[in-house]
C-alpha cells in the first residue's frame, strides 16, 4: 500500500519535536477526520533555519510532516509558502489516493506557521485556503470513479 | 523468522486443516451438482444434508430452517431485505442499531432510500441496547427488529433473549447477526425467541465465502438471490458444496469446544487487557465488562495516537490487530461503533482491536505487553493531541 | 466398479487438481483477511489482485473491471438489478430473452413485480436471438438488454458482438450472461462491446461458489450487495480468497488449452451426436449445428419417453447426464428453452443433455452408444405416447 | 430421492403392455405436464382378472402405475374403485411431495378405464374428478409451506 519512502519517512520521522520561543507556529486539521499536525519555524533572514513538527494522524500523515518539513529546511519562507502537497506527495514515491488529503495538510500547516510568522513580524498575511477547499483545489478529480 | 502474533480472529480464522480434509473430497472427487438426481451426487446431497443438521444442532433449530449462504454479507442482505418486501403491506418500519456491522447498516440505508422507515437505537456506553430504548421505538408499522447477537468491534453482547421474548409476544419478527457469537458462545433460537439469524464460516475457522439464514419455519420471506430452486427453491446457486461441508465441519468442531475454548481464550484475554491497562497511562477499555463480552475480544482506546499508526508499529514487531480508525478503512469517519458508545473523535480514532483464538498463548500475550507500551509511548511523543491531552489532564486535577 | 461416465459438465465441473493446490495455502497459512493493512495480508492481497489479472486477460478487460461475487447467479442479480436501480431516471424498459437462464429469467420477473418493464425476447427454432427482434423491442426507455453468450442447455452460441454494437451504438448497457462459454470459447469484451458480463468458476474446472462480474469502467451501476469496503467498495463480504484464487487458476489453465480442447471435445461430441442420430430413430438434435454451438454440448429429444425416467436408467448404466423435463426440477413444466424454440411438450420433457468435458473420452462415447439405444426402445416399449406417434407416422406417410 | 420399492417397480414395472379388445379402457394426464398414464381391463363377473398399463412419465409415474396395477388385480371393480392414490404412494413406500400427483395420476386412470367397462355394460357411470379437482383433494396441505 505504502511507498518505500512512505514507511521510512513513517518509521523515522525527521525534525520530529518543538522549537522553544518559535518564529512562528501553525496547525491544521482536527480529530474529527483523525489528523492535526503542528508546525514549530525558526527564521532568520527569511531563510526557514530549523522546522519541528509534531503529528496526530495516520502512516501518510506523518511521512508527510517530515518530508514537507525536510522540503522546506532552509528554504526562504517564499519558497516555502509555494510548497504544494503534490510536491510533498511525489517526494514520497506517491501516496495512496485517499491519503491524498495528509498531504494537504502539510501544506496547511506551513501556511498557517508561515502566516503566524509573517503576523508576528508585521507582515501583511496570506490567504490561506480552508482544506476543504485546498482539497477541491488539489484533488479535484481523483476520486470521480467512486 | 521474527515472532508472528496475530490478534484478529474477529475479522478471519485460518480454517482448520480437519475441516479442510473434510472439504477436499468434494473439489476433485465428489463434484456433482447436488441438485441432479442422478446417484452421482448423493454423497454431495448427504454431505450438505449433514451439514444443514450440524449447523442446526448447534443452533436449537430444525435443519429444514438452515439455508446456505455466500457470506454472512449476504445472509443480513436477506434477512432485511427478504422481511422487508414479503412484509411492506403489514408496514414499512424497521428497528436496528447504532452499532451493527455494516452489513446490516448499509443495508438498512439501502432499505430507507427505497421507502423503508429505519430506526438505528441508540446504545450505552458500554454497547448495550436496552429493552426500554427499542420499547419506546416499535410503532404498530414496526415488522422487523434486527440486532446483533455480539459486536464486532467491542465484543458486548447484547439482551437477545429479553429483545426476542419482547418481539415474539409483540408478533415482530426478529433478526440477530450472530456472525461474531456463533460457535463462540451458546445459541438457542427457540429459547431465545429468534426468527432469523445470520452466520458464517469463516469467523469459527471455516472457509472464506459460505455462510448460512436460519429462517424459523413460517416465517414470511422473500428470495434475496433470484434464480434456480436450490435450497428448496429459496437461494439459487449451485451449491458450494465445500463450502457448505467446511461450514458444517466447523461449526461442529467449533462448538464442542467452545466451553474450554471460551475459558482459556478469555483467561488470556484478560490477562491482555489487564497487562494494558497497568502498562499504558491513560489507556481505556471499549466495551462491556469481561463477562458481558465475547471471550476473545479486547478493544482499547488511547488518546493521543492514531489507529492506523499503531497497527502498522505492530505489524513491524510481528503483531496483527485491527482499529476502528477512519484511515484504515478509507473513509474519514471512524468507527460507527466507537462514536455510538459515545467515545470523541480522538479516542475513536486511537482505537486497537486485539481478538483472540485458537493459537493464542501467554507468550503472545506477553509479548504484546512488552511491545505495545513502547510503541504508544514514543507515538504519543510526537503527537500534539497528547501534548494538549496532558496539559489539560494536569489542570484537570 | 463398473464403468462411469460423467456427462453433465454445463452443469459442473470437477475442481482441477492444480487449482486445488493454488487454493490450498489460502486456507490454513495464508489467511488474513485482505481488506487489512497488516504486512500478514499483504500475500492475500497480492494474490486476489493476480487472479483479477487473470480473468482481466482472458475476457480482455482491465483488472479493476473485474469484481468476484459468490456465484454466477449473483453476477446476473447484480447485473440487472444494479443497472436497473442506477438507471431508473433513464428509463425503466429491460430486455433479455425466453432462453436465458433462470438466475437472469427469475430476476427479470422480480424486477417486473418492482415497475420495470421487461421483454423476453423469442428465439428461432435452433434457439438463435435475431438482431432484428431485438431491434423492434427496443424504445427509448430501454437501459438494458441482457443475452446470454451461450444457453446452458441446447449450447447455441448467440450472436453477440452483433447486439454489442448495436447497443453501444444506441447507448444502451449490454450484459451477458458468459456462465457457459467462459473459457470455452473466445471472448472479448472490447471487441465485442459487452458492457457486463457473467461468468462462475465451477464451470471451468474451478470451485463453486464464486463467481465474478466484468463492469466495463464507467457504467452505472448500483451495489447488489451491501456492507463492508471490500472490491473497492461494490461488493461487501470477506473475499473468499481460496476461492477467488482458485477462479483465477481455472481460467487461466482453461484458456490456456481453449483451442485444442475444444477441437477435441466438439469431435468427441461429434462422433456422440452422430451416433445417437444413426442408433435411436426418430431422435431430434436440439440447438444449432456443431460449428454454432458450445464445444461440449449435445441435447437430444427422444419422442416417447420422459426425461427422468431416461436419467435413472442411465444412471444405472453409470452414465450421469440431464435433461429439460420438469420431474428432475420439481415444477410441473418442461425446460423454458426447449419450449422457446418450439418443441412440443412431449419432445421437451423427453429431452437429454450430455455435456462433454476434460476427461470425456472415445470410450465414454462408445459406451453411451452402446447403452442409449436400447434404453430409449424399452422405455418406448411401455409409453402409450410412442404407439400414438407411430400411428400418426405411419398415417402421415 | 426414492425409496427401494419405487425403484424396483421402476426398474422392474409389473403389468406393463396392452390387452387385446379389452373390457375397459382409461387414460389420464396430458403432455404438457409430462406423464400419460393408460390402462386396458379384463374384467369377468365384476373382478378384475387382468390388467396393463402403459406410462410415459416420471419414474414415479411408471412406479405407481405399476403398484396401482398390482393393487387391484384380482379386487372387485367396486373395491377398485376405491383404491386411493395414497393407497398406492403408502404401498411403494412414499413418494417425494412434488412427486405425488404421479399416484394421483394411478387413481384417475384405474377410474376412467373403469368408468369405460361400465358405459360399455350398459352400466351407470360414476362421476370422476378432474386431475386439479383429486389433487386439491387429496394433497391439500402437502404443499402450504412452498
Ligand atoms: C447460463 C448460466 N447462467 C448462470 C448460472 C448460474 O451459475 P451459478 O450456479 O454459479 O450460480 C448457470 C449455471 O448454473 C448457467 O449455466
Ligand atoms: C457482525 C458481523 N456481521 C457480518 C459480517 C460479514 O460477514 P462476511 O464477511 O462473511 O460477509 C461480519 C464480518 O465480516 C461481522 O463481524
Amino acid at each position: 500500500m505504502y511507498s518505500e519512502k512512505v514507511l521510512d519517512h513513517f518509521q523515522n520521522p525527521r525534525n520530529v519535536g518543538e522549537i522553544e520561543n518559535p518564529d512562528g507556529v501553525g496547525q491544521a486539521g482536527n480529530p474529527k477526520c483523525g489528523d492535526i499536525m503542528k508546525i514549530y519555524l525558526r527564521v532568520e533572514d527569511d531563510v526557514i533555519r530549523d522546522i519541528k513538527f509534531k503529528t496526530f494522524g495516520c502512516a501518510s500523515a506523518i511521512a508527510s510532516s517530515s518530508m514537507a518539513t525536510e522540503l522546506v529546511k532552509g528554504k526562504t519562507v517564499e519558497e516555502a509558502w509555494n510548497l504544494t502537497n503534490r510536491a510533498v506527495a511525489e517526494a514520497l514515491d506517491g501516496l495512496p489516493p485517499v491519503k491524498m488529503h495528509c498531504s494537504v495538510l502539510a501544506e496547511e500547516a506551513i501556511h498557517a506557521a508561515i502566516n503566524d510568522y509573517r503576523r508576528k513580524k508585521g507582515l501583511p498575511v496570506e490567504k490561506e485556503e480552508s482544506h476543504d477547499e485546498l482539497v477541491e483545489h488539489h484533488l479535484h478529480g481523483d476520486e470521480e470513479e467512486k | 523468522m521474527a515472532r508472528q502474533v496475530y490478534l484478529d480472529y474477529a475479522a478471519t480464522t485460518f480454517t482448520d486443516p480437519r475441516v479442510v480434509e473434510a472439504m477436499n473430497p468434494y473439489f476433485t472427487r465428489s463434484f456433482g451438482n447436488p441438485s441432479s438426481i442422478y446417484s452421482f451426487s448423493e454423497e454431495n446431497r448427504r454431505a450438505i444434508a449433514e451439514a444443514r443438521k450440524q449447523v442446526a444442532s448447534v443452533l436449537g433449530s430444525a435443519p429444514e430452517e438452515i439455508y446456505f449462504t455466500g457470506s454472512g454479507t449476504e445472509a443480513d442482505n436477506w434477512a432485511l431485505q427478504g422481511i422487508a418486501s414479503k412484509n411492506r403491506s403489514k408496514g414499512n418500519h424497521i428497528i436496528t442499531t447504532k452499532i451493527e456491522h455494516h452489513a446490516i447498516l448499509h443495508t438498512g440505508q439501502f432499505l430507507q432510500k427505497n421507502g423503508y422507515d429505519v430506526t438505528f437505537l441508540d446504545v450505552d456506553a458500554e454497547g448495550r441496547v436496552s429493552l426500554e430504548t427499542l420499547k419506546k421505538a416499535v410503532t404498530d408499522k414496526t415488522i422487523l427488529v434486527s440486532v446483533m447477537f455480539a459486536n464486532n468491534e467491542i465484543g458486548t453482547i447484547e439482551p437477545i433473549a429479553e429483545i426476542g421474548a419482547f418481539c415474539r409476544e409483540r408478533g415482530i419478527y426478529f433478526h440477530t447477526d450472530a456472525v461474531q457469537a456463533t460457535a463462540h458462545v451458546p445459541i438457542d433460537v427457540k429459547a431465545m425467541n429468534i426468527d432469523l439469524l445470520s452466520l458464517s464460516a469463516h469467523k469459527f475457522y471455516g472457509p472464506k465465502g459460505v455462510g448460512a439464514l436460519y429462517i424459523k419455519k413460517g416465517v414470511k420471506i422473500d428470495n434475496f438471490m433470484h434464480g434456480g430452486a436450490q435450497e428448496r427453491g429459496r437461494r439459487a446457486s449451485t451449491e458450494n458444496v465445500a463450502g457448505i461441508v467446511g461450514l458444517g465441519a466447523a461449526i461442529e468442531l467449533a462448538s464442542s469446544r467452545m466451553a474450554s475454548a471460551s475459558e482459556r481464550i478469555s483467561r488470556l484475554r484478560d490477562m491482555l487487557i489487564d497487562g494494558v491497562m497497568k502498562a499504558v497511562p491513560h489507556a481505556k477499555l471499549n466495551g462491556a465488562p469481561s463477562g458481558e463480552r465475547l471471550p476473545n475480544n479486547a478493544n482499547f482506546s488511547f488518546i493521543g495516537i492514531e489507529g492506523e499508526t499503531l497497527l502498522l508499529d505492530l505489524d513491524r514487531a510481528g503483531i496483527y490487530g485491527s482499529t476502528g480508525s477512519a484511515c484504515s478503512s478509507g473513509s474519514l469517519d471512524p468507527s460507527h461503533v466507537l462514536m455510538a458508545i459515545g467515545l470523541s473523535h480522538e479516542l475513536a480514532h486511537g482505537s486497537l482491536r486485539l481478538t483472540l483464538g485458537e493459537e493464542t498463548t501467554e507468550e503472545d500475550i506477553q509479548y504484546v505487553l512488552s511491545v505495545l507500551p513502547g510503541i504508544v509511548k514514543e507515538r504519543r511523543e510526537m503527537s500534539p493531541l497528547w501534548e494538549d491531552y496532558l496539559k489539560s489532564f494536569d489542570k484537570g486535577r
